[in-house]
């Protein structure tokens, strides 16, 4: 067998947490280089991995499997494939920028980085899981290492916001479990045997009820993470509240958590729960985009603005789900993946202007570009990511949405509504987002020097690290798209001949 | 040198992160750099110009390579191409060259500006979009540099970000473009969504056989939306005016010459679409010829020059976009070439007035034409060129138009272009008269502007006169059977119309010299008598102040509207639901009491209460 | 008889006790923590004995099954009382005198449970409760010098009798209706005579005794009180320990002897369940005592519990007694961390609590880590109790059972993050030290932890232990 | 008609039913206390009219003679206050009794529509020789319990009872 | 004729008797002795049931035994409680055993 790449992509943070935890507590740089190093050992694999990965054969790849409780046939096996694999990388990115993000950080700063490794083992194991009990295993480990980063190291009413998260994430997983369970039970029966294998839970015929049933939970469950509304709340509160890292991994991975168990879990498994349930998921799409751009339009605090900003994007993702065709679907991987890098890029800057300014109130703000002439570069090029520059990956990634979200020839509510017009009420968003982005952007930035923000110094230094990495991340899957696109396909197109192929039903609408 | 235009947009994108990374701290060597980018793709161009001409590249017959961008099996294939035909290499010379020449104006206009470097940066990043869109083979390519250029205009126009309204004036016509880019996209999504390609020459062959009218209709009228938002035409052309807040050479370069004539260059290339939807057509000759009428009207009360050009702009941008309408897109990228010499060369004669004054009233300007010789008279050059005299180039084009409009019947559009013609000259003379000419004004100390400034302008001026040529009805094999839609035809000269627009420009003139040539209280008395007339195009129809309204009041209000919502409506469900959990639990506790008796009651009582629940089986019959 | 060597375990058990007893009297005074340590190699050596006979079954004259299932609990019910022991030491020493009776009194509970699990016979049966009750009464009312402790013994007492009179009650209905007291009989007999008016009255009637003993709502009362007022070891054994002996038990005389009724009891348990899995987390919300708020988490965790007898499948038995296992770690690591900031801080209020993370992480993350694990947070083995338990009955197709109690358990995150809150989130107290923790519980924690995290991600080992031993109640 | 066990039955119960009754309704518990010894003693009857000598023996030793005595001296070791008034009902004696009530028709109720199932075998000849025999055969686990259960009880209450020094 | 059901009505009867006592009773004795009754009413149970359905063991007769020894182990523990109590509080009512509750 070959080097257990995934696995060890996964354990190099759990190597670092170990290693810290040796470490004593006054050694505050050792602990950092210690949590730079295991990141940066998962990035570098992660992107060996990437190129690594075999284009031509597609499919699973770097698998490794061992038996872990036959009885239930849960095995402990890893692989990813094209739409796992950006995410892999994605999250190796967002933890390695983040622990730069945190290097200021000077309280409790073992405790920090152990917590922040644990945090992001359970992500990479969930991206790379193949068995589904691992996959809701590894979900879950996420949840309370977070709830205690945003609770002891928050900021902004942190012990609420902790909680409120903790417990909006729990109840969601609740509902994965019961569907996961249901589906287990659901397939080993007909089966003959036990099995958490998604792949093989895939062949599996579920009958019709069962699949609106089960896909209801998953929706449910996945959708609370995405954030789907109404369920979205924890992530504006909890956005502000954490710090700066953990914001990034938060909006930058977590959220990806919900939609990618949305797709693997989800559309995969329940193709016609998928087609039964798209129309509700695209207009709650909808309500997520404008609503969302909306909201985070009359905010006062910068956090807020991206928070809800993150709602708004994230919505686009499930417009690219609920297209359920390659384009939509490609689009909606990219877009978790540019999203991820974008908002990681925007929280890393105000996590910096906080830490040196110790407010994130907009008003307050005006003319920063004369003191952090970078700190604006690179918040103005988050901001036009997220407003869908072309050059920008966020650009491809929406626009293969819209594109799939736009050909999804489908009529609701008896025909009188193309599916269409949803889309392009969602599409609508991108002049929302543009608004309140470079609104931010003017009021924060723009306008004349005000003499009291004259002692912030621009970031600098490691400070850099995140700023240009994040950047150069975006610039590059934006120009070259096919470095993203063709790997994200490979995975989506299976996926997608598998719901073609299910039965056609029609919506809930 | 066809088979390697590609590079030509090459050049300044590399001059930009060469000039932001790397020579940012070294001013002279960041405006060379950016020059020489750009000579570069000029030189570039007029080989390619050459070999179009000298190999025979027609409309009918362009050169098409491209390499996959993108590609989705079976489903998307996005090109990254090129595309040239005449009408291509025509906009690749107009684009080059002005570019050319406002980067070496530049030089000296922002002297001394902290920001000297980044402005070149910037002027090479928007040179290389603009080239990329110009040789852009398809759609998405095109909305691609479309957006980019936006992105360009928009940092160019909060380059002095300091001030708060240079700021407010980019982010407007950031969004403003927005608005429009939205309908451009859904306009082609439309077509991807027909035709399954994004390609213009698979469009055009594929257009023509298509029967859905009604549907292509629509996706024409969204991708129509696009060009009334970077051409600024009515009701999106609110921006333009505003985007004067930028340096003037960026004015003259994004907002006269060229961005905004992408919007006109898109509907040349898209003319295909128009051409089939009569509808459609008309809508576009009216929006466009409305255009120019209104934004005429307003620049008869400004004060600012360079608002008064602004309007000119958006009011000339109308007359291409009413051309294209009728049906001439010869006439359309006529003018379009024309007024991008004179209109150019009338902002950097602004700019050079406003880099020596300082100041930008032109009331408070007067007798510069002593000072400031060469920038006088280049301006004058210039704006006789936009009135309309002949011989001088925009006469040429303007002419066309009218006369396009006159032959094709209609008549309405073709009165509105007389009046316009009127408008303009009188417009532009009453700026003349009042800023160069007239009495010194105390405490101005004008000076003429240095070398690097005025010769751009000299040689600007030289087109101004001279370009009009290539499309005179009474040159052979002219620009009407280099650029055309359809078959090459030749114009036939149109005395009458010819003769019209003359007089009607000398007539303009005229009146502005009544009323401003020399001191006068006639121009007061005339606003006062029709004081709400004059307050209307001063406030330029209030249609900002709509628009103002109808964001803070009902978009910021249903934003306030939504936060509230989602602040206590939902989170108030949801922390509801937290908040009577824990109530119930603190309730709920209060039922231990802590005596043991009651425990025990309730433990029988539960017995008993079971035994009753199951007294069916229990008490009354036997279970199975 | 033959097989008196399946009695090793019970025989060296009651020996253990007795010897300690005896070991009291003997010992000066000043000498007496030695006793605390034979009691602790005595119940590790037992417990050696125990895993070594594991697979070992046998009827004993007749009515004493051994069989994987009970040794399975016995294993269990010695780890606990290691546990307790351990976690002792330093607080019987705080409360006064008569370590050997504590130690002996122990180890005689323990047997009480062990005879419990095993009794194929009701007389024994009742027997084994009874001296686990009885002796529980009194290691509950031991704490001498403090009033809340006695009262705690006396309400145990009280309602511990009234509530066996009922279940003695249901008992001798059971046996007037099938003529015998040995389990696997009865069962015959209902299966031939099948249900009556009396059988049923008294399956309810020893369903409340039951349900009086695994802390189902609204026979739960006695718990949170007893709980509180009990000397937190004794509180940590009693919440473990008895409640999975009175499983075992419940499991025994319900599958084993009226499995045929299963239609009509399995509706009471959905009730019971269902009050308790609620109610329980409701309640604890509000708590402001650690041992009452466990005390109210560990009549939800009875709820989950009941989730498995529901099921009433090979698969829910086995979840039960996973369940039943790492409850013992979960619940016994909560009890030391909270044994050891008594026996530092001399309280049990939560908001005491406050920056315990920066005073002794070792105790702080072992709080932490038990209370995930009950709330059945992965990586701890909490969660793979929880996911056994939902799907035996999601495979009955209680799937909105399923969810509330999901929900609920999501409830008791809330409650549990709370204390985490406080140990984490909070600074501690002006002028505090770092807590002292003697070596033996530190080594005790450290072990119940790594158990609490080996058992969440490899739990293989003991789920196949765990199911095998269900199978004995479907076997035809 | 009635025969004798008929007879005795109905006075046994009769005495029995009513000193229980007497043993919780009276507010004296020095006379509760001696009626309970008279239910207890009413139950040995019951017993032996059931065949159970040996049982009805243990029954009035340990039952009649030790625990009420016990209880008794308990009593006055608690004593305080009037003893006139020293049983009283506490506040929720109404619920108490409707629970008690209810319970009893449900038991009644139940039992009453059974249709018991007679073992055929005859009795034996000697219930004690049969119970020696089950105690040290069948039963000898619960009886080596039970033992230790009476040395546990004893040993806690000689603790409990003694209490422990004040808090230290 | 003296039928089982007889027997039993008497033990439910005393066992209802017993509780009411243990219900409503103020004094720890008292709930005691309720205790008692209701533990001799299972006793008349099991040797009815005894003597009427399985005459040929003597299961019934054993598991009284065993009960009564429960009971007197319980009565031991339980009134040196009491007297535990009574010494602190000098009182023996259950109602102001309320220390320890929500």
């Amino acid at each position: 067998m070959n080097f257990p790449i995934l696995t060890a992509i996964m354990l190099a943070p759990v190597a670092g947490l170990l290693l810290i935890l040796l470490i004593p507590e006054r050694e505050q740089l050792t602990i950092k280089i210690t949590a730079a190093a295991a990141t940066f050992v998962s990035l570098v694999l992660a992107v060996l991995a990437y190129v690594q990965y075999d284009h031509a054969r597609g499919g699973l790849q770097f698998l490794q499997d061992i038996s872990w409780v036959p009885g239930f046939g849960i095995n402990y096996s890893v692989g990813v494939d094209g739409i796992s694999m950006p995410l892999v990388l994605l999250t190796a990115i967002v933890i390695f920028t983040g622990v730069f993000a945190s290097w200021d950080m000077t309280q409790r700063v073992k405790e920090f980085f152990i917590f922040l490794l644990m945090l992001v083992t359970g992500v990479f194991g969930v991206f790379i899981s193949r068995d589904l009990f691992f996959f809701y295993l590894f979900f879950e480990v996420a949840v309370i290492p977070m709830y205690l980063l945003i609770g002891i190291w928050g900021s902004t009413r942190k012990e609420y916001a902790a909680m409120k998260l903790t417990l909006y994430l729990l109840v969601g997983s609740a509902f994965a479990l019961i569907g996961i369970i249901a589906l287990f039970l659901y397939a080993s029966q007909q089966l003959g045997y036990a099995t958490f294998d998604i792949q093989t839970l895939a062949t599996v015929k579920y009958d019709l009820g069962f699949q609106k049933f089960v896909f209801f939970l998953m929706l449910i469950g996945f959708g609370v993470l995405v954030p789907i509304w109404p369920l979205h709340l924890w992530s504006p509160d909890g956005h502000v509240a954490a710090p700066t890292a953990v914001s990034m991994l938060h909006a930058g991975v977590l959220m990806k958590l919900g939609a990618y168990g949305l797709i693997r879990a989800g559309v995969f498994l329940f193709p016609e729960g998928a087609k039964f349930w798209a129309p509700l998921i695209a207009v709650l799409c909808i309500v997520n985009v404008v609503y969302g751009a909306m909201i985070a339009m009359v905010q006062r605090d910068l956090k807020f603005v991206i928070g809800y900003s993150s709602v708004s994007h994230m919505g686009y993702v499930l417009l690219g789900i609920a297209s359920l065709n390659i384009l939509g679907l490609d689009g909606a991987v990219s877009q978790m993946f540019a999203h991820g890098i974008m908002t990681a890029l925007f929280f890393a800057l105000v996590g910096n202007i906080y830490h040196k300014a110790h407010t994130r109130e907009i008003a307050s703000f005006g003319g920063l570009a004369h003191q952090m002439p970078r700190v604006a570069a690179g918040f103005l090029i988050g901001g036009l990511a997220s407003l869908g520059l072309p050059g920008l990956n966020n650009f491809v990634a929406e626009f293969l949405i819209f594109m799939g979200s736009f050909t999804r020839d489908q009529a609701l509510f008896g025909g009188i509504l193309p599916f269409r017009i949803l889309s392009i009420l969602a599409i609508s968003g991108i002049v929302i987002t543009a608004t309140y982005i470079l609104r931010v952007v003017m009021k924060t930035f723009f306008g004349p020097r005000k003499p009291e923000w004259d002692h912030l110094e621009d970031a600098r230094g490691v400070e850099m690290v995140p700023v240009v990495v994040l950047i150069a991340t975006l610039l590059l899957f934006g120009l070259l798209p096919s470095l993203q696109i063709d790997m994200i396909n490979n995975g989506i197109t299976p996926l997608v001949a598998k719901v073609e192929a299910a039965k056609a039903i029609g919506g809930i609408f | 040198m066809i088979n390697h235009a590609w590079l030509i947009p090459v050049f300044p994108a590399l001059a930009f992160p060469i000039i932001i990374f790397l020579t940012r701290r070294v001013r002279p060597l960041s405006a060379l750099v950016g020059i020489a980018a750009i000579g570069a793709s000029f030189v570039m161009a007029v080989g390619v110009l050459r070999e179009v001409l000298l190999n025979g590249v027609t409309m009918a017959h362009p050169v098409e390579y491209a390499s996959t961008w993108l590609g989705i099996p079976g489903l998307l294939k996005i090109e990254a191409g090129v595309l040239i035909d005449p009408l291509a290499a025509v906009m690749l010379l107009v684009v080059t060259l002005v570019a050319l020449l406002v980067e070496i104006y530049s030089v000296g206009y922002m002297h001394g500006d902290p920001g000297f470097s980044t402005f070149f940066g910037y002027l090479s990043l928007f040179s290389a979009s603009m080239l990329g869109l110009v040789l852009a083979n398809n759609y998405f390519m095109i909305f691609f540099f479309w957006e980019l250029v936006g992105l360009c205009s928009y940092l160019l126009i909060g380059f002095y970000y300091h001030k708060q309204s240079a700021a407010r004036a980019g982010l407007k016509a950031f969004v403003t473009n927005r608005v429009a880019d939205f309908g451009f996209m859904l306009g082609f999504f439309f077509l991807f969504a027909i035709f399954g390609t994004f390609n213009f020459r698979e469009l055009a062959a594929a257009i023509p056989s298509y029967q859905n009218t009604g549907f292509l209709a629509l996706a024409a009228a969204l991708v129509f939306i696009g060009p009334i938002g970077k051409s600024a035409q009515f009701p999106l052309h609110v921006w333009l005016p505003d985007a004067m807040e930028g340096p003037t050479p960026v004015s003259a370069l994004i907002h006269a010459a060229t961005m905004v004539a992408a919007g006109v260059y898109l509907l040349a290339r898209a003319f295909v679409l128009f051409a089939s939807l009569p509808g459609i057509m008309l809508l576009v000759a009216y929006v466009g010829g409305f255009t120019a009428l209104f934004a005429a009207t307003i620049a008869i009360t400004q004060r600012d020059i360079k608002r008064i050009l602004a309007y000119s702009t958006i009011s000339q941008l109308g007359y291409m976009v009413m051309a294209m309408g009728i049906g001439s897109m010869t006439a359309g990228m006529f003018h379009l070439m024309t007024h991008a010499f004179f209109k150019a060369l009338l902002f950097l004669g602004a700019g050079s007035v406003i880099h020596a004054l300082e100041e930008q009233d032109i009331f408070r300007m007067g007798g510069l034409y002593k000072d400031m010789k060469v920038t006088v008279s280049t301006f004058v050059i210039a704006a006789l060129a936009l009135a309309g005299v002949p011989p001088l180039a925009g006469f040429w084009s303007k002419d066309e138009i009218l006369a396009g409009a006159f032959d094709h019947g209609f008549t309405g559009l073709y009165i509105i272009g007389t009046l316009v013609a009127f408008l303009t000259a009188f417009y532009m003379f009453r700026l003349i008269f009042v800023a160069f000419f007239g009495d010194r004004r105390a405490g101005l100390h004008a000076h003429e502007s240095p070398l690097t400034m005025t010769v751009p302008l000299v040689i600007l001026a030289v087109l101004s006169v001279v370009s009009g040529f290539v499309g005179a009805p009474f040159v052979s094999h002219g620009f009407s059977s280099f650029v055309y839609y359809g078959e090459p035809h030749h114009i036939e000269p149109n005395y009458g119309v010819m003769l019209l627009s003359t007089i009607v420009a000398l007539a303009g003139i005229g009146l502005a010299w009544l009323l401003y040539g020399r001191p006068s209280d006639v121009p007061a008395r005339l606003a006062e008598r029709y004081r709400s007339i004059y307050k209307l195009l001063v406030n330029k129809y209030y249609i900002d102040e709509v628009y103002l309204w109808l964001f803070h009041r009902v978009g910021l209000g249903l934003a306030e509207a939504f936060n509230w919502h989602d602040r206590h409506v939902v989170d108030g469900v949801f922390d509801g639901v937290g908040d009577v959990t824990r109530l119930s639990g603190h309730k709920l506790r209060l039922l231990q009491t802590g005596n043991l008796q009651t425990y025990a009651l309730v433990i029988f009582t539960a017995v008993v209460i079971i035994a009753l629940w199951m007294a069916a089986p229990v008490l009354g019959g036997v279970i199975q | 008889m033959a097989n008196w060597h399946l009695l090793t375990v019970e025989i060296l058990t009651a020996a253990l006790g007795l010897g300690l007893l005896a070991l009291g009297l003997l010992v000066p005074h000043s000498d007496r923590r030695g006793i605390a340590y034979v009691a602790t190699a005595g119940l590790a050596g037992i417990l050696a004995v125990a895993i070594g006979m594991r697979e070992a079954s046998g009827v004993v004259l007749g009515g004493y099954v051994i069989d994987p299932f009970g040794t399975y609990f016995k294993i269990l019910f010695l780890v606990a009382a290691m546990l307790t022991a351990v976690c002792s030491y330093d607080y019987v020493e705080k409360m006064g005198l008569n370590q050997a009776e504590y130690y002996a009194l122990l180890i005689l509970a323990t047997l009480g449970m062990m005879i419990l699990a095993s009794s194929g016979e009701l007389v024994s049966l009742y027997t084994g409760l009874e001296l686990m009750t009885i002796t529980f009464c009194i290691l509950a009312a031991y704490h001498l010098g403090d009033a809340k402790s006695a009262e705690a013994g006396i309400k145990y007492l009280l309602l511990g009798a009234m509530s066996s009179a009922i279940f003695l009650y249901g008992l001798s209905l059971v046996y007037g209706s099938s003529g015998t007291t040995v389990i696997r009989e009865i069962g015959q007999q209902v299966a031939t005579r099948g249900a009556s008016p009396a059988l049923l009255l008294g399956t309810i009637f020893i369903l409340a005794g039951f349900a009086f003993k695994v802390t189902a709502v609204p026979f739960h009362m006695w718990s949170p009180d007893v709980y509180e007022g009990a000397p937190t070891p004794v509180t940590g054994f009693l919440s473990v320990a008895s409640k999975a002996a009175a499983f075992a038990a419940l499991v025994r005389v319900f599958f084993g002897a009226l499995p045929d009724l299963h239609n009509f009891w399995v509706q009471l348990f959905i009730a019971l369940a269902v009050l308790t899995i609620v109610l329980g987390n409701l309640v604890a919300i509000p708590q402001t005592n650690i041992k009452r708020l466990l005390a109210y988490s560990s009549i939800a965790q009875a709820g989950y519990l009941l989730l498995g007898i529901v099921s009433f499948s090979v698969l829910g038995v086995g979840a039960v007694a996973y369940y039943a296992m790492l409850y013992v770690f979960g619940n016994m690591g909560a009890f030391m961390a909270a044994t050891a900031f008594y026996n530092n801080d001399g309280s049990d209020e939560i908001k005491d609590y406050a920056g315990l993370a920066r005073r002794s992480p070792l105790v702080a993350a072992l709080m932490l880590f038990s209370l995930l694990s009950l709330a059945g947070i992965p990586p701890m083995a909490g969660f793979v109790g929880k996911f056994y338990l939902f799907m035996s009955i999601i495979s009955r197709q209680y799937i909105w059972l399923a969810i509330l109690g999901i929900l609920m358990s999501m409830v008791s995150v809330y409650y549990y993050l709370l204390v985490a809150k406080a140990m984490y989130l909070g600074n501690p107290p002006e002028g505090s030290k770092p807590l002292q923790v003697a070596p033996g519980l530190q080594v005790a924690m450290v072990v119940s932890l790594l158990i609490l995290f080996i058992l969440g991600i490899y739990p293989t080992p003991l789920t196949n232990y765990a199911m095998n031993s269900a199978v004995t109640f479907f076997m035809p | 008609m009635l025969d004798v066990s008929a007879l005795l039955f109905w006075l046994l119960a009769a005495i029995t039913i009513a000193a229980a009754l007497a043993v919780v309704l009276l507010k004296n518990i020095v006379h509760s206390a001696l009626y309970l010894v008279l239910t207890f003693a009413g139950v040995a009857g019951i017993y032996i009219l059931l065949q159970a000598e040996f049982l009805a023996a243990v029954q009035l030793l340990i039952y009649a003679g030790a625990v009420a005595i016990l209880i008794v001296f308990a009593v006055m070791l608690t004593r305080r206050g009037d003893i006139k008034a020293s049983n009283l009902y506490n506040f929720n004696y109404l619920a108490a009794g409707v629970v008690s009530l209810a319970l009893l028709v449900i038991i009644i109720l139940g039992n009453g529509r059974m249709a018991w199932t007679a073992a055929p075998a005859p009795a034996p000849a000697s219930n004690v020789a049969a119970i020696a025999n089950a105690f040290l055969g069948r039963y000898a686990i619960p009886f080596e319990v039970a033992a230790v259960l009476l040395l546990v009880a004893m040993v806690g209450a000689i603790l409990l009872a003694r209490g422990g020094k004040p808090e230290r | 004729m003296i039928t089982l059901n007889h027997y039993l009505a008497v033990g439910g009867l005393l066992f209802c008797i017993g509780l009411f006592g243990a219900l409503a009773k103020r004094n720890a004795i008292a709930v005691l002795m309720g205790i008692e009754l209701m533990l001799n009413a299972v006793n008349i149970n099991l040797v009815a049931f005894n003597h009427f359905l399985a005459p040929d063991q003597v299961t019934g007769q054993i598991f009284a035994i065993f009960v009564i020894v429960v009971a007197a182990a319980e009565v031991a523990v339980g009134l040196a409680l009491v007297l535990n109590i009574y010494r602190r509080r000098l009182d023996s009512n259950i109602d102001d055993l309320d220390w320890l509750k929500w």
